[in-house]
């Protein structure tokens, strides 16, 4: 594959361009729409393969990289670039972009067309985000995904649609804001929007703090933490399937990228400083919100507390790494910790995208998403038992299952650090099958709960070919994670060695 | 075949099984499944016993083998792979040898069950499971082999997925394992961190170098590290062996179907964690408080367990006490160090208790599924075979001479009397006391069970459903799918003990897996006083543990063959012992209290409290509140009259010129 | 006293008490007319600043167009007047005390400091005999204010259009013309041959 | 001596009687429009003195400018004036409240 091509590119406007052009098929050719959607977001993901082939996972260096001048008054460049942390997302969100669309194909009736175009604009603006390297082009990308997220929650949605698009919107811009004026305190300060050359750019420890107080609003929003995460589960209650999938396996992971991006990189004394305020609350988020979900009733609503409390484990995995270096001489252990959060992002991905995927089965056909409504499903819906049994077994961490690596691997980051970090964060294992396994007992499991349980048809073969692909991508990246791992190595040692290094000591000269 | 390739195929062949026999349930029917399942679980057990054929008298050495490389990170490589050497191949065999007599069983005892296809697969996946788990050389596939059979557990717990109490019990077992799993873990992330790999060669070279380190977790306590560590991971095989306190999901994993009982719940599984710690000696070695804690959990479950047992009345749970009685032996010898009577025990243990569990499956069929002892009695005549079985069962399991669990128990009651542990006197007692109650609960089932009057009513017209103590067609002997495997384990049942004593205790055969230190090493002791099978049996006839066990058996027979009014008159008598006992000591209601409704009641409060109340309703449509209040009181200047908007302005420019005069 | 200091302090007083009495006077066609004053003054004042141009442009402009079209509008609006003046005395001390303080701010501002006296604006000397003010405002509109300029001009159209399209209406019953109409039209539509039989001739 | 302080203390007072204007005929639009002229004129004063005594041109550039806008503004003000007062019959701005929500 040619590596001149200006792949990045293709993958950002491609489904953009495409997404633009479904619309203008008009309401009446719903199944155009769909062909084209589907047409597209194979395209897209095909090469998105092509990338992945064509990256050389041996260095750090940022690989693709595209640079024009965008707005040159203020020295804005569109820059694109990838590197290890950015291609498993890129790969995530263009595998999901092919997923939804099957997802979506039959269930949504009214304005398909509408539907498919900002499913595959989102996409790429997601891409983008992911890929930009400039700071002004990150911000857009950033805000401009919230746009087609806002139409499917407040055009698809459930009954309260309205108060939570509100809600997701203005949590989310509110924390973007802080970021944004950090990011503009950055640009006056050194005359440049790249987010490469603010990763060396002197700063005092001062100042450090207050960016990461900006990121920190913009990033733990989205990811989102305690005590910020209440807009997740309204908004992922009354999203569309396709959109709860989209929310919970891609746009979390853009608070966690932000996180390796920005906050370590950019102002590392700053982390190393604050770290214990990530850490307590991360910790907090683990087992806190692992508390909550207990007491869901609402299938939705467990599903997406038990997100946030997996992507504790993800702010856990990124911030240890300090501790671990004063704790051990080579601190190889943060590696660990950085790679943990990295695959946890991954996984956290396939498995909450597949349990919405496995709510909207039943949503489909019951129209509720109260477990009260449900019992006994595995008597007439066999497969989809299996399939939704092994998605919260990878929930609640089994060994084997994706969802087992990064938890693990976390864990095993955070005893290096410190004993109870470790003993809090294994909480999870306790409380994640808690409330998977009690979920799984009261809807799978029992006698037929009701005539209409009774009635239910087993997944039609679309919606097995979407939960038996993230099935096998669930297990394989549990049985042998290495080839993910492996992706990220140059980049993780290459941030590492960069935190270790005081930036405010380069201020001073 | 390369050796590597017989041993993959030892635990793919069931696995592949498994799939099929899941995903193809369709396609290969009914017997299709079973011949599957049967097939891979049989060709493994042949390759296991050929790679302990190889052991024993083609001297194999040590195998260990990398099958790939799973992950590497922050400078740890993560793999996959097989440590063969002879406690593994023996775990193999005897897994891979109950695992294929409980397939052929479920063949009989699954026969008209519509999920007939989904144990096949959920049997060879555990038979899967539970040899990568006994296979493995390092940590981390070993925690994957430890969640996954209990992944496979609580699936076939709660089989009969309709019943609530089976789903129920699943979700307890799973739960109280991960409780394990959450402190084993700990271990593995403590092992990691002290000596930066998990695999079990480097970890064991490396194990006496921290032996003097120190560690504070709790300000103003200090540990040996390596105490923190064996406990961490004792924690976990207190889950997975159902040690108390932990020990609660075991008798409700009963609720699944027989063949379960015995492969998982009696034989394999639950003896995962015996093995673990024996695998784990040369680290528990280091450390003697641990050993000490590892000791006294036993002995209390040894005895507290064996205790319920004698007043359970469903015959499975019965066994299932003394399973966990007998863990709780297993687990006092790991505490005195004499791990190789742990795994000797465990060994026999398997043989007859899965022996045992099946003749109760087997009597469980006859009676159309009818669990509860008070409505049994009298079956010896009508099931010659499941009785002569079960007694070999049982006095394989209550240590009587020549049989194997004679050897396997008295080994470790000598042991522990050899001891000098702290609080080797207490387990000395327990499991001492232990051989009294065991002799008693035994005979009280066989008696309840196959002796005396028949107390069931045979009624044809009684429906699908009928009463306790009523069934439709008079008992009969199973057929032999079941029997079979009852004969086929009741041979290892008594003999096995007399034929391996020698070699697995005494020999030295098990030194290439698990290391003792000098100091702790009672079997030496007792080596030196063993001079053969023969020798020991009758050397055991003047012995406290052989007549207390006859004390039980007089006991039971008095009572239960001659005077059955007695246990009544116990039972109002010491109505406080009893009602404790039944109860199983509140295990169940203290945790329903302390851990259950509390998690439910704290998260509950955070939802609605703080979630819903302090950030949603306090923070968010607080400030959003504070908004519409805010603009509500401001929109009255809206007044909509030009003048009043000019005139704001004018007081805004009469003001600003003021600042500018005043400067 | 010499001569231009006459003539600023006349108009100067002219202008302000034209600009009184355009607040105060009951008709608003007197009010115009005093703002029509108004101007004058003030275009004179502009003359003795040498703004020659801008002083001819305002009286054309704003006293030939824009007043006379407040006349107009003015005079053709039947409105009636006693509603409009009410208020009027019970907002006249706030007036009163708004504009004096705000005159009062404004002439301290500008004379306490002396940031605008002779000192630091020292009085230019008179523009050059043959100078001519409207060609420089010329160069400088027409060179570097040309973008503006043009804008300034469509602003201009764009008022035009929008005073034109806010005031026309059809009143029912009139008749308008439709020129498009009027062009395409077809012989058709508005010829009808008629084929009729000659008459027979009445008798002879 | 004629300084700017003058020409400026003319505008000012010019401008302060387009103010009170404002206050004195609340009610009456065209007044209310006349006073804005008024204003504006004001504001030109400054800036042609300004231009004067500082020797810049772009000063009167800015009136001329004024003045243009100023001119459309009263010729759409007054077009929107007629036709209020067509619809509503009056003028009176005390009674045109109807976006006031």
């Amino acid at each position: 594959m040619a590596s001149n091509w200006p792949i990045l590119s293709i993958l950002i406007w491609l489904p953009i361009l495409g997404g633009l052009a479904i619309l203008t098929v008009g309401n009446q050719r719903a199944p155009l729409a769909r062909v084209m959607a589907l047409v597209i977001s194979i395209l897209v993901f095909v090469f998105s393969i092509f990338m992945l082939m064509a990256f050389d996972p041996s260095t750090a260096a940022m690989k693709f990289s595209e640079l024009s001048p965008w707005i040159a008054a203020f020295n804005v460049n569109y820059h694109l670039g990838v590197d290890g942390f950015s291609v498993p997302l890129i790969l995530l969100t263009t595998f999901f972009g092919v997923l939804v669309v099957i997802a979506g194909w039959e269930v949504i009736q009214e304005r398909v067309q509408q539907y498919m175009a900002a499913f595959l604009i989102m996409e790429g603006l997601m891409v983008g985000v992911f890929s930009a390297l400039d700071a002004l082009l990150f911000y857009v990308f950033f805000e401009a995904m919230l746009i087609p997220m806002f139409l499917l929650i407040g055009m698809w949605g459930g009954p309260r649609r309205v108060y939570a698009t509100i809600k997701f919107f203005l949590y989310t811009f509110l924390g973007s804001v802080f970021m944004l004026i950090g990011l503009i305190y950055l640009y006056i300060q050194s005359g440049t929007w790249s987010i490469l050359e603010w990763q060396d750019f002197p700063l005092t420890l001062e100042v450090q703090k207050w960016l990461f107080l900006g990121f920190l609003a913009a990033f733990s929003v989205k990811i989102p933490m305690w005590p910020v995460h209440t807009w997740l589960p309204d908004a992922h209650v009354e999203a569309p399937t396709g959109g709860s999938v989209i929310l919970a396996a891609i746009m979390l992971k853009i608070g966690g990228y932000g996180f390796i991006r920005f906050s370590l990189p950019i102002t590392p004394d700053a982390a190393a400083a604050l770290d214990w305020l990530i850490i307590a609350l991360s910790l907090i988020t683990v087992v806190y919100i692992g508390f909550v979900a207990l007491v869901q009733e609402d299938m939705k609503k467990l599903i997406a507390y038990s997100s946030i409390s997996h992507m504790g484990f993800v702010t856990l995995g990124l911030f240890i790494a300090f501790a671990i270096f004063q704790n051990s001489d080579g601190g190889e252990g943060a590696a660990l910790g950085v790679e943990g959060a990295m695959v946890q992002m991954i996984s956290h991905g396939f498995i909450s995208g597949a349990l919405f995927l496995c709510v909207g089965v039943l949503y489909d056909r019951l129209h509720s998403r109260m477990i009260v409504d449900y019992g006994g499903v595995a008597h007439t819906m066999p497969w989809f038992a299996a399939f939704a049994v092994l998605f919260f077994m990878a929930n609640s961490g089994l060994p084997g299952t994706s969802g087992f690596v990064g938890e693990f691997m976390v864990i095993l980051a955070a005893f290096q650090a410190n004993f109870w970090y470790a003993f809090l964060a294994s909480l999870t294992l306790i409380l994640g099958a808690a409330y998977s396994l009690w979920l799984v007992k009261r809807v799978i499991f029992g006698p037929v709960g009701s005539k209409k349980v009774a009635k239910l048809e087993d997944i039609n073969a679309r919606e097995a070919l979407v939960l038996g692909t993230l099935a096998v991508a669930v297990l394989l990246l549990g049985l042998w994670p290495e080839p993910l791992v492996n992706l990220m190595h140059a980049s993780v040692d290459q941030l590492l060695a960069h935190i270790q290094q005081p930036k405010f000591t380069m201020a001073g000269n | 075949m390369s050796l590597k390739t017989i041993l993959l195929l030892i635990p793919l062949l069931p696995l592949a099984a498994a799939a099929i026999a899941g995903l193809l349930r369709k396609q290969v029917g009914r017997a299709g499944s079973h011949w599957v399942a049967i097939l891979g679980v049989g060709v493994s057990f042949l390759l296991s016993a050929w790679v302990l054929y190889q052991q024993i008298f083609l001297g194999m050495e040590t195998q260990n083998i990398t099958i790939y490389t799973w992950m590497i990170s922050g400078g740890v490589h993560f793999e996959v792979g097989f440590l063969i050497d002879h406690l593994t191949t023996l775990m193999m065999t005897v897994v891979t040898f109950v695992s294929l007599m409980v397939h052929i069983y479920t063949i009989g005892y699954m026969a008209t069950d519509p999920g007939y296809q989904r144990f096949f697969s959920y049997i060879a996946l555990f038979t899967f499971s539970m040899l990568m788990l006994v296979m493995s050389n390092n940590f981390m596939q070993l925690f994957f082999g430890w969640e996954a059979v209990g992944l496979v557990s609580y699936l076939l717990i709660g089989f009969w997925f309709d019943r609530e109490s089976a789903i129920y019990a699943g979700l307890k077992a799973f739960l109280v394992n991960r409780v394990g799993d959450f402190g084993f873990l700990l271990g593995i992330a403590a092992v990691l961190y002290s000596f930066g790999s998990l695999d079990y060669a480097t970890v064991f070279a490396a194990a006496p170098g921290i032996a003097g380190k120190t560690v504070t977790l709790i300000p103003g306590m200090e540990w040996q590290w390596i105490t923190v560590i064996c406990i961490c991971l004792f924690i976990g095989a207190m889950g997975k062996s159902a040690q108390a306190p932990l020990h609660v999901w075991l008798p409700d994993s009963m609720e699944g179907p027989t063949p379960i009982s015995a492969l998982i719940h009696a034989a394999t599984m639950v003896t995962a964690g015996i093995f673990m710690v024996a695998r784990m000696s040369p680290l528990f070695e280091l450390s003697d408080a641990a050993l000490s804690f590892v000791m006294l959990i036993g002995a209390v479950t040894a005895l507290g367990m064996g205790l319920v047992g004698i007043v359970q009345n469903d015959i499975k749970r019965v066994i299932a006490y003394s399973t966990l009685s007998q863990l709780g032996y297993m687990t006092v010898a790991l505490g005195v160090s004499a791990y190789s009577a742990a795994i000797f025990h465990l060994m026999t243990h398997a043989f007859f208790k899965a022996l045992l569990f099946l003749g109760a499956g087997s009597v469980i069929i006859a009676l159309h599924h009818q669990q509860d002892m008070r409505y049994m009695g009298g079956l010896r005549k009508q099931m010659p075979i499941t009785w002569i079985t079960a007694w070999v069962g049982t006095l394989a399991l209550i240590g009587f001479p020549f049989m194997s669990g004679f050897y396997s128990k008295d080994s470790i009651i000598e042991a522990v009397a050899e001891s000098s542990r702290w609080g080797s006197e207490v387990a000395y007692w327990s499991v001492l006391l232990g051989v009294l109650i065991t002799s008693f609960y035994s005979f009280r089932l066989l008696y309840l069970t196959f002796h005396g009057q028949p107390r069931y009513r045979v009624d044809v017209g009684a429906g699908e459903h009928p009463p306790d103590g009523v069934v439709q067609h008079a008992p009969h002997e199973s057929p032999w799918v079941v029997t079979v495997p009852l004969i086929l384990l009741a041979i290892p049942s008594i003999v096995i003990g007399y034929l391996l004593i020698g070699p697995v205790l005494f020999e030295g055969w098990l030194s290439d897996a698990i290391s003792v230190l000098p100091h702790n090493n009672v079997l030496e002791h007792a080596a030196e006083n063993f001079h053969g099978p023969v020798a020991m049996a009758k050397h055991a006839i003047g012995t406290a543990p052989f007549w207390l066990m006859i004390t039980g058996f007089v006991l039971a027979t008095f009572i239960y063959q001659f005077r059955p009014a007695l246990a009544d008159f116990f039972k109002q008598k010491l109505p406080g012992i009893y009602r404790l006992l039944e109860n199983k000591y509140y295990f169940d209601e203290l945790y329903q209290k302390l851990f259950i409704s509390r998690s439910v009641r704290i998260g509950r409060g955070l939802w609605k409290k703080v979630d819903a109340g302090v950030i949603d309703g306090g923070l968010v449509n607080g400030s959003a509140r504070l908004m519409g209040n805010l603009a509500a009181r401001i929109r009255v200047w809206q007044s909509g009259y030009l003048f009043h908007y000019a005139f704001a302005m004018i007081a805004g420019l009469i003001g600003i010129l003021a600042i500018w005069v005043v400067l | 006293m010499p001569i231009t200091e006459i003539v600023f302090y006349v108009f100067s007083l002219v202008m302000v008490s034209a600009g009184v009495a355009v607040i105060t006077v009951r008709n608003p066609v007197y009010s115009a007319l005093f703002l029509v004053l108004a101007f004058f003054s003030s275009a004179a004042i502009w003359l003795l600043l040498e703004a020659e141009f801008l002083a001819i442009v305002l009286i054309l402009v704003y006293v030939g167009a824009v007043m006379v079209l407040f006349l107009f509008v003015v005079m053709m609006l039947d409105i009636n007047l006693t509603p409009l003046k009410e208020g009027f005395i019970r907002y006249l001390p706030v007036g009163i005390v708004v504009a004096v303080l705000m005159a009062a701010e404004l002439l301290l501002v500008i004379w306490s400091k002396g940031s605008f006296d002779q000192g630091a604006f020292p009085i230019p000397p008179p523009n050059p005999v043959g100078f001519s003010n409207t060609k420089a405002l010329g160069e400088l509109l027409f060179t570097n204010y040309l973008l503006a300029f043009e804008a300034a001009g469509v602003i201009l159209l764009v008022a035009i259009i929008a005073a034109i399209a806010l005031t026309l209406r059809k009143r029912v019953g009139e008749k308008r013309q439709n020129p498009a109409m009027q062009v395409r039209v077809q012989r058709d539509e508005r010829v009808r041959l008629v084929k009729m039989d000659p008459e027979p001739r009445q008798g002879n | 001596m004629l300084t700017l302080a003058h020409f400026l203390s003319l505008g000012a007072i010019l401008f302060c009687l387009g103010v009170a204007g404002i206050f004195l005929n609340r009610k009456n639009v065209i007044i209310l429009l006349m006073c804005i002229e008024l204003m504006l004129l004001a504001v030109n004063m400054n800036f042609v003195a300004f231009s004067r005594f500082l020797g810049n041109m772009d000063g009167q550039v800015f009136v001329f400018f004024i003045l243009t806008v100023a001119a459309s503004e009263a010729a759409i003000g007054l077009a929107i004036l007629v036709v209020l007062f067509r619809n509503r019959r009056t003028i009176n701005v005390a009674e045109l409240d109807e976006l006031k929500g």
